[in-house]
């Protein structure tokens, strides 16, 4: 008889430390069980395999997970999973972050370990709002929702991560949302199998303060409206679409890279889900870096 | 209202229109509330990417001509060490409220400390004189802010409010000026082709003229003469320093503030600030009721610390006890000023827990028994 | 970062570029200058006082961020920022961010951009010369992409050897509204020219755009506010309530009834503070509030006069260090074990009866205790009631309060002790 | 923990783990489960439970688990074991 959820639960993570300090119906927990199933299928050794985590309601994620986990400042989790990748390459290391601590205080970082394509998988649970600190303003929310710093709707742009990390040269990127946990698990899976910096951005609820603050209903409302603002894409069937970039630097990644706004589809204004792209031939630089230190012993040898 | 909601009505009083800042707990409802209160006055709350920035952004709009302030916490206060060091070496006048909780790092987030007192003075690299105010309840949380603008403005030096979570939480009934005394930045009285924008004046500063059309002039962090030009002249850079240390210097009578409570015939003071002296004045008064000879001393400012006062009360007391949500940092300064003079103690604690009247209590009858 | 000498005739030009902005246009205010790079050809050329610009020599890559601080304060003044490696190191957060918000604002990147496919002389990559084998390794930092990706208004590359297109490309900079980005370089092979363009309005402008409809209200508000302040009419020695629970009792909400009851109704001092733990559901929640007709030193309700207990938990925790003659109340359907001399009051039974819920609990421990002091009277707190609660539901809020002031008041008479 | 098994699968119901929230109530397609009156799960229609795993997947705590009642491989015959009963 297989007990798939309490085996995930007693052999990827720490009961002691249950239940959880997230509010009722809040989808990390979700996320985080998507990402054991993920490091479970995958066939990882727990030993080797370490989650980072960041500051915010995202942040305690790696309290719960039964691998090798460090809860270090807010947005600051790529650059300490850098020094642990490069010390420790062979080892898969996960960096879990919500949208503000990835995207605003962590920006910067996010930025360069794409750049760099460090072999990270981020998950970046995106739920348009800071929920340990009350429900302010995030740089995910978007343009009219109301938030404990825009009470009367927000009037800022929201940021397009995904133009982002294709610029910066991110080697996959992929959106999940936590109605779709299949779909979820198996692009978490998927992200952890690319050689290089793997982003999955997994639309989340927070229903307790984004969801009351804007009338949107409670944990189950939010989600089921996922289905409806989402729509799934396959990169392998669209062709390179227009995406905001016109100019190219020697070498830039945008050209490379096929993604999933399609033609024709861009109007839709339903937030595409899957894979929206992958680089070919993308290659970790921790092993990169390796090679190069083998290459410069063999030719001192 | 609460510590927090006076410290936003405080600077908005105090003729604040622009916050830039960044959510951390426990100081994310001076952001709530100037986020509301802000634009009804025609001011610019900016939510920004991170605190490093919202203190890089209130040093611009201050140059703009705007009194400008940021609020945080103790993560937060450490990134913003680099560009509060900007402010002070540019002479930028601007107001930082650290609601403080307990550290290092993310520490508990929604625990009072006093942690960042020796933070608030020296966290930034190299020596640099600053202003720091400490109040202990909410009416002062208020008041303190008003104050934290007027110095800013007058002395063209970053001011911080050292707030604690007790304080910046607990809600309480104040009676508020209708309209606080208030200082605006004053234009330049000479000619833009006059115009020093950082002259060395024995004890004083020159007017910070707003950027624009008739005004044009550098601001850099490097140090500079008083038209603002890096320069690495020795003798130039000590007449800065003179200039720097001076302007506090010189007005430490207007600077400095304390309040003294039942020390006219005290053996025994306490020297308590921030949250804790609401427990330091109860102790006192339970003590009184034993018949015990206690008093308080409470500084409002911290930083320049009362040194001349401390001073005295050390020749007049048996004893000083210092009650602090921390390991010890004002006892070092109470210590050093006391001299030996009078025997310095402290009850500690930086586990989350308020000191309670009780704690204190205990430490003055342990002493008090010493001294008979 | 020190200024590198070779890039002097570079920072001549530039400078010579943002000066002719001051030429075409006698009413455009003069642009103010950001950079990190200190070394100033002004200042070489041994002119004493005014600048001929306003210039701040910023922290490296802050500069950014202390630019939109001056674009809300200065909205008309074109703002030049002259960055270089800077801008993609230390100052990539304020540049996603600036981008993405659209703030006016004109960033001349220099040698921040990879400039040939094999340039290696370029500072690109990190901000310093790295050494071969890491440029290599590590993809260039691509700014100007970033900025684009992240919809920036303006986005250009311009010669250094053709200084009239640069002067061209920024006076279109400076006239589009939103975040200009244009990347100098020199003799590179690479599109010169604009690159990409974005409509989206100008951050400040969209924000005095959204704050016209506040600063309106505000006007309206500011007449609403002033509510006198009674002088207390009885004298009432300190007086410590601690109401403890769980979250969902309505206990945080009860204190801030009970503090303004006896602060704006009562006329007396009084304090609030509170733990209400992180949890929205189920976690401990204590609220203590003490009220006095003196001003209040301690704020904390350590020795309760009035200890109101609605959970086991609670219990445990707080039946002890209470005044002598204190009053605890509590709920006999939470808890089990019931400390000696405790007054029972079904309190949430009586919330569930007046209000249908639970939350409520909290409003009928404010009249348990009105019952216990007369520091505060049931007609100032539904008064302050009024304030917290729906108007909907405020009768039977009244009623809740009502209800557990009475059954306070027959167990303290009828001698119903446990 | 509660287990009830009445048809052909048994659901776990772990009320300590449980918050309430119910995401499981609402992403049955069965409504094989009820709430109780303080919210939590009750799986008092378990008759109609068809092993689909949405409460289960859907649970963000960790607090609800269906067990098929036979070996994994045969759960390919899930909808002639409905049709047989």
């Amino acid at each position: 008889m297989k007990l798939q959820n309490s085996f995930i639960l007693r052999e990827y993570l720490r009961p002691q430390a249950f239940p959880t300090t997230w509010c009722p119906g809040c989808g990390l927990g979700i996320v985080m069980s998507s990402i054991a199933q993920a490091v479970h299928f995958r066939g990882l050794d727990k030993n080797n395999v370490a989650m980072v985590s960041g500051i915010g309601c995202t942040g305690r994620m790696s309290g719960y997970a039964d691998f090798n986990t460090l809860h270090t400042t807010h947005g600051r989790a790529p650059a300490f999973a850098t020094g642990l990748k490069m010390a420790r390459p062979d080892m898969s290391v996960i960096v879990v972050m919500g949208d503000g601590d990835s995207m605003s205080i962590g920006g910067n970082h996010l930025v360069h370990a794409m750049r760099r394509n460090i072999g990270l998988t981020a998950v970046v649970v995106n739920n348009a709002v800071y929920g340990l600190t009350g429900g302010q303003s995030s740089p995910t929310t978007p343009v009219g929702g109301r938030t404990s710093t825009a009470a009367s709707g927000s009037f800022e742009r929201p940021m397009n991560l995904e133009t982002l990390a294709r610029a910066a040269g991110a080697a996959f990127y992929a959106r999940a949302t936590v109605n779709q946990t299949a779909a979820l698990t198996r692009l978490i899976e998927r992200a952890m199998g690319v050689s290089g910096f793997a982003l999955v951005e997994v639309v989340s609820n927070c229903h307790v303060l984004y969801g009351r603050m804007n009338e949107l209903g409670d944990a189950s409302q939010m989600m089921k409206s996922m289905e409806e603002q989402t729509r799934r894409v396959n990169p392998v069937l669209l062709r390179r679409a227009a995406a905001p970039l016109r100019l190219t630097s020697a070498g830039s990644p945008a050209t490379p890279v096929s993604t999933a706004t399609a033609q024709g589809v861009h109007q839709d204004p339903r937030v595409p889900r899957g894979v929206i792209f992958e680089r070919h031939g993308s290659r970790d630089y921790s092993s990169r870096y390796y090679a190069m230190l083998e290459q410069k012993a063999r030719a001192r040898a | 209202m609460h510590g927090n909601e006076a410290a936003a009505e405080g600077a908005i009083a105090a003729g604040c229109r622009f916050y830039a800042g960044y959510p951390i707990t426990p100081s994310t409802e001076i952001a709530e509330i100037l986020s509301g209160r802000l634009p009804e006055v025609g001011g610019v709350f900016i939510q920004m990417e991170d605190e490093i920035a919202s203190m890089a952004a209130i040093i611009g709009a201050s140059l703009g001509g705007l009194k400008s302030a940021t609020a945080t916490s103790g993560p937060g206060f450490s990134l913003m060490q680099e560009n509060l060091g900007f402010a002070v070496a540019s002479e930028i006048p601007c107001v930082v409220i650290n609601v403080q909780r307990v550290g290092p790092s993310t520490g508990l987030p929604t625990k009072a400390a006093q942690g960042d007192v020796m933070q608030a003075r020296w966290g930034t690299h190299g020596d640099h004189p600053i202003i720091v105010l400490v109040p202990s309840s909410v009416q002062e949380a208020y008041v303190l802010t008003v104050r934290a603008f007027n110095l800013a403005e007058k002395f063209r030096t970053p001011v911080i409010v050292l707030m604690d979570a007790i304080v910046a939480q607990l809600k309480e009934k104040v009676e508020l000026p209708d309209t606080p005394q208030v200082v605006n930045r004053p234009l330049p009285a000479e000619s833009p082709e006059a115009y020093k924008p950082f002259a060395f004046t024995e004890g004083g500063v020159a007017p910070l003229a707003p950027f624009g059309r008739e005004y044009r002039y550098h601001v850099t962090g490097l140090l500079h003469d008083e038209h603002g030009f890096p320069t690495e002249d020795a003798e130039v850079v000590s007449r800065w320093w003179r200039h720097m240390t001076s302007k506090i210097d010189a007005h430490l009578d207007e600077i400095l503030q304390w309040e003294e409570a039942l020390l006219d015939d005290a053996e025994i003071a306490l020297v308590a600030y921030g949250g804790t002296a609401r427990a330091a004045a109860h102790a006192v008064t339970l003590a009184r009721a034993q018949g015990t000879r206690a008093g308080l001393f409470k500084p409002l400012t911290i930083w320049p610390f009362p040194e001349k006062a401390m001073r005295e009360l050390a020749g007049r007391v048996e004893r000083i006890i210092v009650p602090e949500m921390n390991l010890g940092q004002i006892r070092l300064e109470v210590e050093r000023l006391a001299g030996g003079r009078a025997a310095v103690e402290g009850v500690n604690r930086a586990d989350g827990l308020a000191i309670t009247p009780e704690q204190i209590l205990a430490a003055i009858m342990k002493v008090s028994r010493l001294a008979a | 970062m020190s200024y590198d000498r070779r890039f002097a005739t570079t920072w001549q030009l530039l400078l010579d570029s943002i000066c002719t902005l001051m030429g075409l246009d006698a009413n455009r205010e003069p642009p103010i200058v950001l950079s990190s790079l200190p070394d100033l050809p002004y200042q070489r050329s041994g002119r004493e006082g005014a600048a001929p610009l306003s210039f701040i020599q910023g922290p490296p890559g802050r500069n950014i961020a202390l630019a939109i601080g001056l674009r809300a304060a200065k909205p008309n003044t074109p703002l030049v920022l002259i960055m270089s490696a800077d801008s993609i190191t230390l100052g990539t957060n304020h540049l996603i961010h600036a981008a993405r918000r659209n703030i006016g604002m004109t960033l001349l990147l220099l040698r921040a951009e990879v400039t040939a496919a094999a340039a290696v002389d370029s500072m690109d990559r990190a901000g310093w010369d790295m050494p071969a084998y890491q440029r290599e390794l590590e993809t260039a930092s691509r700014p100007l992409e970033w900025a684009s990706a992240l919809g920036a208004s303006f986005v250009a590359r311009a010669d250094l050897e053709d200084p009239d297109q640069l002067a061209h490309l920024l006076h279109r900079a400076i006239d589009t509204p939103g975040f200009s980005v244009i990347g100098v370089t020199a003799g590179a092979q690479l599109q010169m020219g604009v690159l990409s363009e974005n409509a989206w309005p100008e951050y400040f402008d969209a924000y005095r755009e959204w704050t016209k409809p506040l600063l309106r209200l505000a006007v309206a508000g500011s007449q609403a506010r002033a509510a006198p302040a009674r002088s207390p009419t009885h004298v009432v020695p300190r007086f410590e309530v601690r109401i403890a629970g769980l979250g969902g009792h309505g206990v945080k909400l009860a204190g801030t009834v009970l503090s303004e009851a006896a602060g704006f109704h009562e006329g007396l001092w009084a304090t609030q503070r509170g733990d209400y733990g992180s949890a929205t559901r189920g976690g401990p929640s204590v609220v203590d509030v003490v009220m006095s007709s003196d001003p209040i030193t301690y704020p904390a309700a350590d020795h309760p006069d009035a200890l109101i207990v609605l959970s086991q938990g609670a219990a445990n925790r707080f039946a002890k260090d209470l005044k002598p003659g204190a009053r605890v109340i509590i709920d006999p359907a939470e808890v089990s074990s019931l400390p000696a001399g405790a007054i029972a009051v079904p309190i949430t039974a009586l919330a569930r009866e007046h209000t249908g819920k639970p939350i409520a609990a909290g409003i009928v421990s404010l009249g348990c205790v009105a019952a216990l002091t007369d520091a505060v009277s049931l007609e100032s707190l539904s008064r302050s009631m009024a304030a917290h609660v729906p108007r909907a539901i405020a009768e039977k809020n009244r009623a809740a309060c009502a209800a557990g002031y009475a059954a306070t008041r027959a167990a303290i008479t009828g001698g119903v002790h446990v | 923990m509660d287990i009830v098994a009445r048809g052909i699968y048994r659901i776990n119901l772990y009320r300590e783990l449980c918050k309430a929230c119910g995401l499981c109530i609402a992403w049955c397609p069965q409504q094989v489960l009820f709430p109780d009156a303080q919210g939590y799960p009750l799986a008092n229609a378990i008759e109609r439970c068809v092993n689909c795993k949405a409460c289960e997947r859907h649970c963000p705590d960790f607090a609800i688990e269906v067990i098929p009642p036979e070996p994994e491989s045969e759960i390919a015959d899930v909808p002639s074991l409905i049709h047989a009963r």
